[in-house]
């Protein structure tokens, strides 16, 4: 049952706390995020950095890096998707279990980045898989890392388990499978998974 | 002795923990959010525009320099024309970068012969929006003369000694204030 | 190390009919005698080129080169092809480089060439890496297959003349080629700008 | 009895092995998403019990068409990807395309950027040996602890190229006929100080591991790689001197000004995991010595050369430059028709070529012994498929 937030702070004031099911759950979720160990370029070299002494991810409880998707919760695509990778990247995605968060890093991650126009680079990992967090950078700031873990934190924070507003994965009407590309003589098949990737038609104005 | 070399390094390591204790050279962790690594001057992130006392009066004439030299392409330039004549005008109508291609290289910085680009400190863009948040346009990327100074005395007071030695030579057209607002405006970032 | 004309005429002297010209710094080596070639500078007292550090295919499309001809510039036409040039060192001498160019015949249909390794392991790779992205088969490799790209890949990406797929996706920042590209697939200009949410 | 099959996918055919015990071989697919491969490699592993029978490498899970974008690149434009093929070591690679432009430019260096990029790349070097030997470790079971000493160490160093070229990574600071920015005499006061205590890191490093009973149980005799072998599949870099051929650009072309130091070339014996190991570690001791000698000469002067670099363009011609990058000799050929962009730019990637030949370290091995076979190979995937 929701519960009116100043009332919850005029509680906390005098030593007791309320809290719902859903925020102990999401609070007991937030802070034990376990990504896939998992670099495919440069920016991996800064997710290692992350890990280590200096900045230390295991302050955020993210600190354990699983091999295997089974036991992963976050998946960092640190690094450009090449075509002849992406497969490989969507089936890893598909076998992680619900519910399950993606960031981006770094700009290959986002959009292909410098390598862009490259004929075996994928135009950003979120053609075929959902991208929670987008990290800009080539490659991005260990501390940059570190923000947007603490931004995925916070989005979780907000997850809703039941309701209108529920998370996918607790929707058992939602899909739970992403199309895997296949390789085509010229391209992937398909280009882009449609049910993912659905920007809208824009246009920039020709200059007058 | 067998064994011998794995003691060895078991006493390497106990000697680290317990150095971490007191010794700054053991113990590297900087707790992130709440402390954070001094950047060096010299420190790049991205890219923005360097505007002089008002936004409108921004060092950019919109040459497109940058445009081409920009390895990775993410520059988008439109030169600004007077709602009259149809001439141009020496500053940007539309000047956008897309952060999600940048690629950091400082090369626009570089090539700028009017000191209007510069390299950014900022590194917390992560964001959830990947065109929203990652297109910045000219409103977005206008930073004050006095943020340079902030982020790059050094550099910044080089600059300005050698734009207003420029400026005893040819004094530069005066700018026009801006008549058309951004043709893309970005909502305001949400800083999560 | 000897100059490049010596090297040319001693192995003339022991490859026989090899035809060989001396371009800038380099040897262009017959297609037929250029396994034979590189085996005497391999096996060559004097020379052991036992090293061949680079490898790497370059594709020259046709064009017009200007000739000398009796004191007047002449534009001709050149024929594009295929080329692969080797760069070898001794490793045992410490001496190097020596550049050999090998070249096919046109550009088009079956390109073949002799394979070194054979002779140099080293080449095994970057063989595949040539007839990957080039698509010149080299007769006498082990075990020529795609190795950059996917086994099923039809095209030779690195040719100047490839033609991406038409993978457009809306750039916020497009220029040139980009540009010409997305024109395609834009609605008339006069559309409304849309922003995404 | 087991019949023999084809694959359809490798297009070999496995033959059961007769004997006493009737065993079966097992075709694996170790990678692309491995933990310990190095980033997205792939080996396609025929394993006879635990035994490597057969091994093909399989690439391309990275090929992020740097010849090519590089072609339709401005000459200068190049510099910031070449930061990319070896991720590690992006001062070498800088500088061993501009080494390679130089040469077709005929661009003359000033003697203080040669001395700055002697320091940046010897840096490089120690960036590159320690985490190398972090990572090897951790592919031999210590996960962890040497890997998190290395990448302490690497911090120190990133520091000092950031606060001199602005990135921790991707610097973007040689440009040809010099170097982008000058150092300053406090810059060079930190390198001292870094320098001074790195053989301080390297002792701590040794007696960490290098006597460890289970590391030399794990490496020697693991992997060796004949000397005439190792020439003739032209491996290069600490792998071949590993193999006790005496082979280092540094000291062969004499590039840059590199014959002013006084270092030798460490050589190993056996040319198994423990010898390349070793061979590394030697390789800082000297870079440390280099190091010391050049922040010691470092003379004043102009850092570049003065070169303009917008509508830079090189004449026609080609030219193949190469140097002692951290993993092997990197070298760019490069071929100009008299424009503002090359016409073929061509990678020599030294890890590359040098896993030409990890097939035949591995057979007979375990399949333990290949992760750690691999792991000295020491492999960047930015550079392997470029």
């Amino acid at each position: 049952m929701a519960m009116d937030e100043s009332l919850k702070s005029e509680l906390q004031k005098a030593g007791v706390f309320v809290t719902s099911i859903e925020q102990l759950y999401n609070w007991g979720r937030k802070n034990s995020i376990w990504p896939l160990q998992f670099g495919l370029a440069c920016c991996a070299i800064e997710m290692i950095a992350t890990a280590c002494a200096r900045y230390d991810m295991a302050r955020f409880g993210a600190e354990v890096f699983r091999p295997s998707p089974r036991q992963a919760d976050l998946m960092i695509v640190a690094g450009t998707v090449t075509k002849k990778m992406a497969p490989q990247v969507v089936r890893l995605f598909n076998q992680m279990p619900e519910p399950k968060y993606v960031i981006a890093m770094g700009a290959c991650a986002i959009s292909g980045g410098p390598f862009k126009e490259g004929y075996n680079v994928l135009k950003g990992i979120d053609r075929y898989i959902p991208v929670d967090v987008h990290i800009p950078g080539c490659p991005p700031r260990p501390e940059a890392l570190l923000h947007a873990l603490i931004t995925l934190q916070k989005q979780i924070e907000q997850d809703h388990l039941t309701g209108k507003r529920k998370l996918r994965a607790y929707d058992r009407e939602q899909k739970a499978e992403w199309l895997v590309p296949a390789y085509g003589e010229h391209d992937l098949e398909p280009p882009r998974n449609p049910e993912v990737w659905k920007p809208e038609p824009q246009v920039r104005p020709e200059a007058k | 002795m067998l064994g011998n070399g794995l003691l060895q390094g078991l006493v390497v390591t106990a000697r680290n923990f317990i150095r971490s204790y007191f010794d700054p050279e053991r113990l590297t962790t900087v707790q992130y959010p709440e402390e954070r690594v001094t950047l060096p001057e010299n420190s790049r992130s991205f890219p923005f525009l360097v505007y002089d006392g008002t936004p409108d009066n921004l060092r950019c004439v919109a040459c497109k320099i940058c445009e081409q030299e920009c390895p990775p392409q993410c520059i988008y330039i439109e030169v600004e024309r007077d709602p009259k004549t149809g001439k141009p005008v020496r500053r940007p109508r539309v000047f956008d970068i897309d952060y999600s291609v940048c690629m950091q290289c400082q090369i626009c910085a570089e090539v700028c012969p009017f000191d209007a680009i510069k390299m950014d400190q900022v590194y917390e863009l992560a964001g959830t929006d990947r065109f929203g948040g990652m297109l910045h346009d000219k409103a977005a990327l206008l930073k004050s003369n006095e943020y340079y100074h902030q982020i790059r005395p050094t550099e910044a007071d080089e600059v300005d000694a050698r734009l207003s030695q420029s400026k005893k030579k040819v004094s530069p057209p005066i700018a026009k204030p801006a008549a058309v607002p951004p043709a893309q405006p970005v909502p305001p970032k949400t800083d999560v | 190390m000897e100059t490049l004309n010596q090297i040319k005429d001693r192995i003339e002297a022991a490859v026989p009919s090899v035809r060989l010209a001396i371009e800038g710094r380099s040897l262009v080596v017959d297609r037929e005698h250029l396994l034979e070639v590189a085996r005497f500078l391999k096996n060559d007292a004097e020379l052991a080129m036992d090293y061949v550090s680079n490898l790497c295919a370059v594709d020259w499309l046709p064009r017009k080169v200007k000739v000398k001809e009796g004191g007047q510039d002449v534009e001709k036409d050149l024929p594009g092809f295929l080329e692969v040039v080797y760069d070898f060192y001794s490793m045992a001498k410490k001496h190097g480089p020596l550049q050999l160019r090998c070249r096919t015949d046109g550009r088009e249909g079956m390109l073949s060439l002799p394979s070194i390794t054979p002779l140099f392991r080293g080449a095994e790779f970057q063989e595949r890496e040539a007839f990957d992205l080039y698509g010149i088969r080299f007769k006498g490799h082990p075990d020529l297959r795609r190795i950059l790209m996917w086994d099923g890949f039809k095209d030779f990406p690195m040719r100047k003349d490839y033609q991406q797929p038409d993978d457009h996706e809306w750039e916020p920042t497009p220029h040139d080629e980009v540009l010409q590209q997305a024109k395609k697939h834009w609605p008339a200009p006069s559309a409304a700008p849309v922003k995404p949410a | 009895m087991i019949q023999p099959f084809t694959t359809p996918e490798s297009g070999y055919t496995l033959i059961p092995k007769e004997g006493a015990i009737e065993t079966q071989t097992i075709e694996v697919s170790m990678g692309p998403h491995h933990p310990s491969t190095h980033g997205v490699f792939r080996m396609d592993v025929v394993l006879d019990g635990e035994e490597v029978k057969r091994l093909k490498p399989v690439f391309g899970y990275l090929h992020r068409n740097h010849e090519q974008l590089a072609e339709k690149m401005n000459w200068l434009g190049s510099i910031p990807f070449t930061d990319r093929l070896d991720y590690f070591c992006s001062m070498s690679n800088n500088w061993a395309y501009c080494h390679a432009v130089e040469q077709l430019a005929g661009i003359k260096v000033p003697e203080r950027a040669e001395y700055i990029r002697v320091i940046m790349a010897e840096l490089t070097r120690l960036i590159n040996h320690s985490c190398l030997a972090g990572f090897l470790l951790s592919d031999a079971g210590a996960w962890g602890t040497p890997l998190l000493y290395a990448f302490r160490e690497r911090e120190k160093i990133l520091d000092l190229f950031e606060s001199v070229s602005g990135a921790r990574m991707m610097c973007n600071y040689m440009r040809f006929g010099g170097v982008r920015a000058d150092v300053s005499d406090d810059w060079l006061a930190c390198a001292r100080k870094v320098v001074e205590n790195y053989p301080r890191f390297l002792d701590e490093l040794e007696a960490l591991i290098t006597g460890n009973e289970i590391l030399l149980a794990r490496t020697q005799q693991v992997g060796i790689l004949p000397r005439e072998l190792a020439i003739n599949a032209s491996v290069t870099g600490p792998m071949l001197r590993a193999s006790g051929v005496d082979y280092d650009i540094r000291k062969v072309d004499r590039y840059g000004i590199y014959d002013r130091f006084d270092f030798r070339v460490p050589l190993g014996e056996v040319g198994d995991v423990y010898d390349r190991y070793y061979v590394r570690i030697l390789e800082m001791r000297e870079s440390v010595k280099i190091l010391q000698q050049a922040l010691r000469d470092i003379p004043e002067g102009p850092f570049d050369a003065g070169v303009k670099m917008r509508n830079f363009k090189v004449p026609a011609g080609d030219g193949y430059g190469r140097i002692e990058a951290p993993k092997g000799e990197l070298g760019f050929y490069l071929v100009s028709d008299g424009g503002t962009r090359p016409y073929r730019y061509h990678v020599r990637a030294p890890s590359f070529i040098n896993l030409t030949i990890l097939e035949d370290m591995c057979l007979g091995h375990k399949v333990a012994d290949v992760i750690v076979i691999l792991g000295s190979v020491d492999i960047v995937r930015g550079e392997v498929d470029r």
